[in-house]
């Protein structure tokens, strides 16, 4: 079944107001920005954002007043620091109040794979001692049955999310699609979610997936859309295909010290361009300045059967 | 960046070298970003060449990467690496008891070392909303021992957390074991002295104090009544080899 | 650290009486076979063997007097049927009783990922209304702590195993290896294992595995030992490298029929040939006849950085 | 291999064509080995080409394998497959709730659908050691539904199996919902007949009997007393689409 279609169609489909929605799943690199900036323009409200590291793009969201609800591990600006938007969110209610669901990064990690697998609660030795069980309620503190001394354990509910947007190398029409370097999250959130957005940032024939079934992190029949969106994850980078754009980061973290500077940014860079491409065009030679020119291939690997 | 009296090195890199002795040879360290990593790349070049490091997006790397890196998961720490998994299965190996150490910061650390980066203040009604812990909670409660890296002020280095984010002792004693954790904090490495746990209470005394600075001034910017070890002395000045491999690692100079 | 050494060394070292041992992670692909019959060879007895399905190498292995029980969900030839050593073994204590730990494929799986995650326990909801719940008394069931409503909760505990011997396509000397295909539970057996064996059918050099780190299931430093075995998962198969063999597993299964025929089987295949290279030149044209001569590469993925 | 009166197709081609007609397009199916998975391709190939079959040694695959399958993890699997992962999170779709139709075989079924495949008599010290679940307890435990293939007779076809491998409807009516599982085994195609359970007894009840058996023979050859559903009739013939079809799937003619 061909899932082609554009990122602001596919926005508008698959993400509705109140949904939970994976963004930055890889934690630094492959973070789907281009999805981020589309829900903002679309004026999406009160969603629940899941990511154990979002860098600066959970932030963006919630100084844009899309987000009613944060659940992760750390969100700000990760070569930056704090996270103005979100401290003005909690600090002052601006632009709205949202609700905070602590996490670490491994707990974040392990309720997604709970919510993938169908476990009906995954038992966690982490977050013993640590307030984050007392600031997040859905945690329970329990002793392990199987033990005979005083064992506790921390219960992790599954997190089964709405949607999740999952940035990758390279993907076919059809869902299927390569990752590779890191993944964070990114296997458990495609299998944890109701809905898959594949924002590919190259589109290929079924036979290149296909020669390397090892390197699908999550079967293409799980996916409901596929955007073709080159440079799609810009600020963030993706191996082989885009470093990090440092100085976009940094200056996002300055202007969005103020409110006034943050509107500003949003404007200029968000709800300014149109879309993915005219934000690319604006880019112009900084956006060719970042894309990797090298070429270090990984070593051939031979799928024959006879 | 301000210099020390002893003109070879900054405080920064004395920071950083201090971290490196902190990491033995053929350990599974998770190093975090920053500070840390440049640690690595000088344990592995001087005194820990077979020392591993993990990173919590999914990394395994010994090499060095070949340029400064602004996150983890930059491109350059990725070429190369020796495993390129997921969260799951590489925070997996802290709570399997199969890391050795980790580094982690903060921005509040307390007597007994625990740590704090999500709320200053109440959490319902924070005055400060921090980023929170990302990977730190897990790394403080689950890697064999806790380096804790700090700016040495009073601000920072107070006498109890507000929230603990990263649990070192937790109230002292034998709280942390208590709670069903093993490990702990065993040196917070700031930027005046270091400091360890000690005894049975494990509060955080002052182990050594860097070169060009003295006991008053970091009894002074501590938040609590600092004790000093019987051994106290001065960290020992990075060594010829230390501020070789340094320099190789900071190719760019970043921490001069 | 050169981890390289002799396989016979490596089962010497690392493989102990009364060990619990990963034979056959990768279901019926990649069985090391080669290590197995080397584990015959120096007599271990008391083998604790895990493993999901181990086509017929577990049941080789009790007919051969090394096992003392078996944790697994599936004993047996997955051409043939029946595996007659499990058989006389469990039916008549021939050539010797052995304790059987039942498990599902799931369980198992769940089991040794608790294992390789230092989870406390894996809670699942299979084998509720199984009688394997009845048969092996690790299972607890419990209740969901986190649910309002009853539901059951099957836990089970971790699999740590002493050692996991892992049959790869290629690995360097120092213990980082490529596997592709599927790989069953290899995964979570080398990191669950307090020893891991690499049984590499290539060895290359370390450049080769680093230039693709998304294809490496475990660090090398993991790793206790690496062999290079060309082959050594003969009768199994090996995508891009060995087909199945059988005619091999058909004839295993037919004289394995009787005590007497299994006996004269080892005789010729196991304890015959002093070791791999020596029953590879027994198998002589037949072993040629499975090499995989195709080539069905994977697309190129590139890593560079910039 | 035995010949049916209608000379076009053997009885194991029938019993592929019905197991293809369980499957509906666009579902995700367990398909395991041997006849499921020929029935899977026959599937595909007539009205459910989106259908996709997982295997539990860590495939995805939804084309035919270009030879005969003597094991899933076969080369001729692996090739052209949409995904290459592990047992675990292949498997976990189906405790997932994302597994539509599982398809199990084994060596005793009783009147409630519960399968043995492990031991015959006390498993403490049993007649006969069968080889054991492998995936089988999980797909019949976790599968929306269970489709169940099995020699028609009465040592297979029994009351009540000594020992549940793979839960069926337990002790019928809702003991499985009341053991905490949905789904349930929605078919056993024998090769005789086809059995679907009825009524909120759960209970196993003639559907079809095949082409030249007849209602007596099949009562005759099953352990309980084996009760009718009123629309019980002939299974249907294989169409022409169906007998093209099985046979480009199964070039060897292995099933013929």
């Amino acid at each position: 079944m061909d899932k082609l279609v554009g990122l602001a169609a596919a926005v508008a489909t698959h993400v509705g107001d109140g949904d939970s929605v994976v963004l930055g799943a890889c934690l630094e690199a492959n973070i789907p920005f281009a999805a981020s900036y589309e829900i903002i323009r679309q004026g999406r409200r009160g969603l629940n954002i899941i990511a154990p590291i979002s860098d600066a793009s959970t932030d963006m969201m919630i100084g844009a007043g899309c987000v009613g609800q944060v659940t992760g591990a750390w969100v700000g600006s990760v070569s930056g620091g704090l996270g103005h938007n979100y401290r003005r969110a909690v600090e002052q209610g601006e632009p709205q109040p949202i609700t905070i669901r602590d996490h670490s990064n491994f707990s974040l990690g392990m309720a997604l794979m709970a919510g993938a697998y169908g476990m009906p609660y995954a038992p966690l030795r982490s977050l013993l001692g640590s307030d984050i069980l007392k600031s997040n309620p859905a945690f329970k503190l329990t002793e392990n049955p199987l033990s005979d001394a005083a064992e506790p354990v921390v219960l992790v509910p599954p997190l089964r999310p709405d949607v999740a947007v999952l940035a990758v190398q390279r993907a076919d029409r059809f869902g299927n699609a390569h990752l590779w370097g890191n993944s964070g999250v990114t296997q458990e959130a495609a299998l944890a979610a109701a809905r898959v957005i594949v924002m590919a940032d190259e589109l290929v024939e079924t036979e290149v997936i296909r020669s390397d079934p090892s390197r699908v992190l999550f079967p293409g029949y799980r996916v409901a859309a596929v955007c073709h969106v080159p440079g799609g994850v810009h600020p963030s980078p993706m191996v082989g295909r885009w470093r990090r754009d440092n100085a976009f980061f940094n200056d996002y973290h300055q202007q969005s010290r103020t409110a006034a500077g943050f509107a500003a940014w949003l404007d200029e860079w968000v709800l300014g361009p149109e879309d993915h491409p005219a934000y690319d065009a604006k880019l112009g030679a900084q956006r060719e300045a970042l894309r990797i020119k090298g070429q270090a291939l990984a070593a051939p690997a031979n799928y024959a059967a006879t | 960046m301000r210099r020390l009296e002893v003109p070879d090195f900054s405080t920064q890199e004395l920071m950083i070298i201090a971290a490196a002795r902190e990491i033995c040879d053929g350990e599974v360290v998770f190093v975090g970003m920053r500070l840390p990593i440049t640690a690595f790349g000088v344990a592995r070049l001087t005194h820990a060449p077979n020392a591993v490091g993990l990173f919590e997006c999914g990394l395994a790397r010994d090499l060095p990467a070949t340029e400064t890196l602004y996150t983890m998961s930059d491109p350059a720490n990725q070429q190369g690496a020796l495993w390129a998994s997921g969260l799951v299965p590489v925070m997996g190996q802290l709570q399997g008891g199969r890391v050795d150490a980790g580094f982690i910061g903060g921005a509040e650390i307390d007597r007994y070392g625990n740590i704090n980066s999500s709320y200053i203040g109440d959490h319902e009604a924070p005055k400060v909303k921090l980023p929170g812990s990302g990977g730190a909670a897990d790394i403080a409660a689950m890697a064999g021992r806790l380096i804790a890296i700090m700016n040495h002020d009073k601000r920072r280095l107070v006498d109890r957390v507000g929230y603990v984010t990263s649990p070192g002792f937790l109230a002292g004693g034998d709280a942390r074991r208590r709670a069903g954790l093993d490990g702990g904090p065993s040196a917070v490495i700031t930027d005046r002295a270091i400091l360890r746990p000690h005894g049975d209470r494990h509060e955080l005394h002052l182990a050594s104090v860097h070169p060009g600075h003295d006991v008053a001034e970091v009894v002074a910017n501590t938040g609590w009544p600092l004790q000093r070890l019987t051994d106290a002395g001065e960290t020992p000045a990075p060594t010829a080899a230390e501020v070789a491999a340094l320099r190789e690692v900071d190719r760019d100079g970043f921490w001069r």
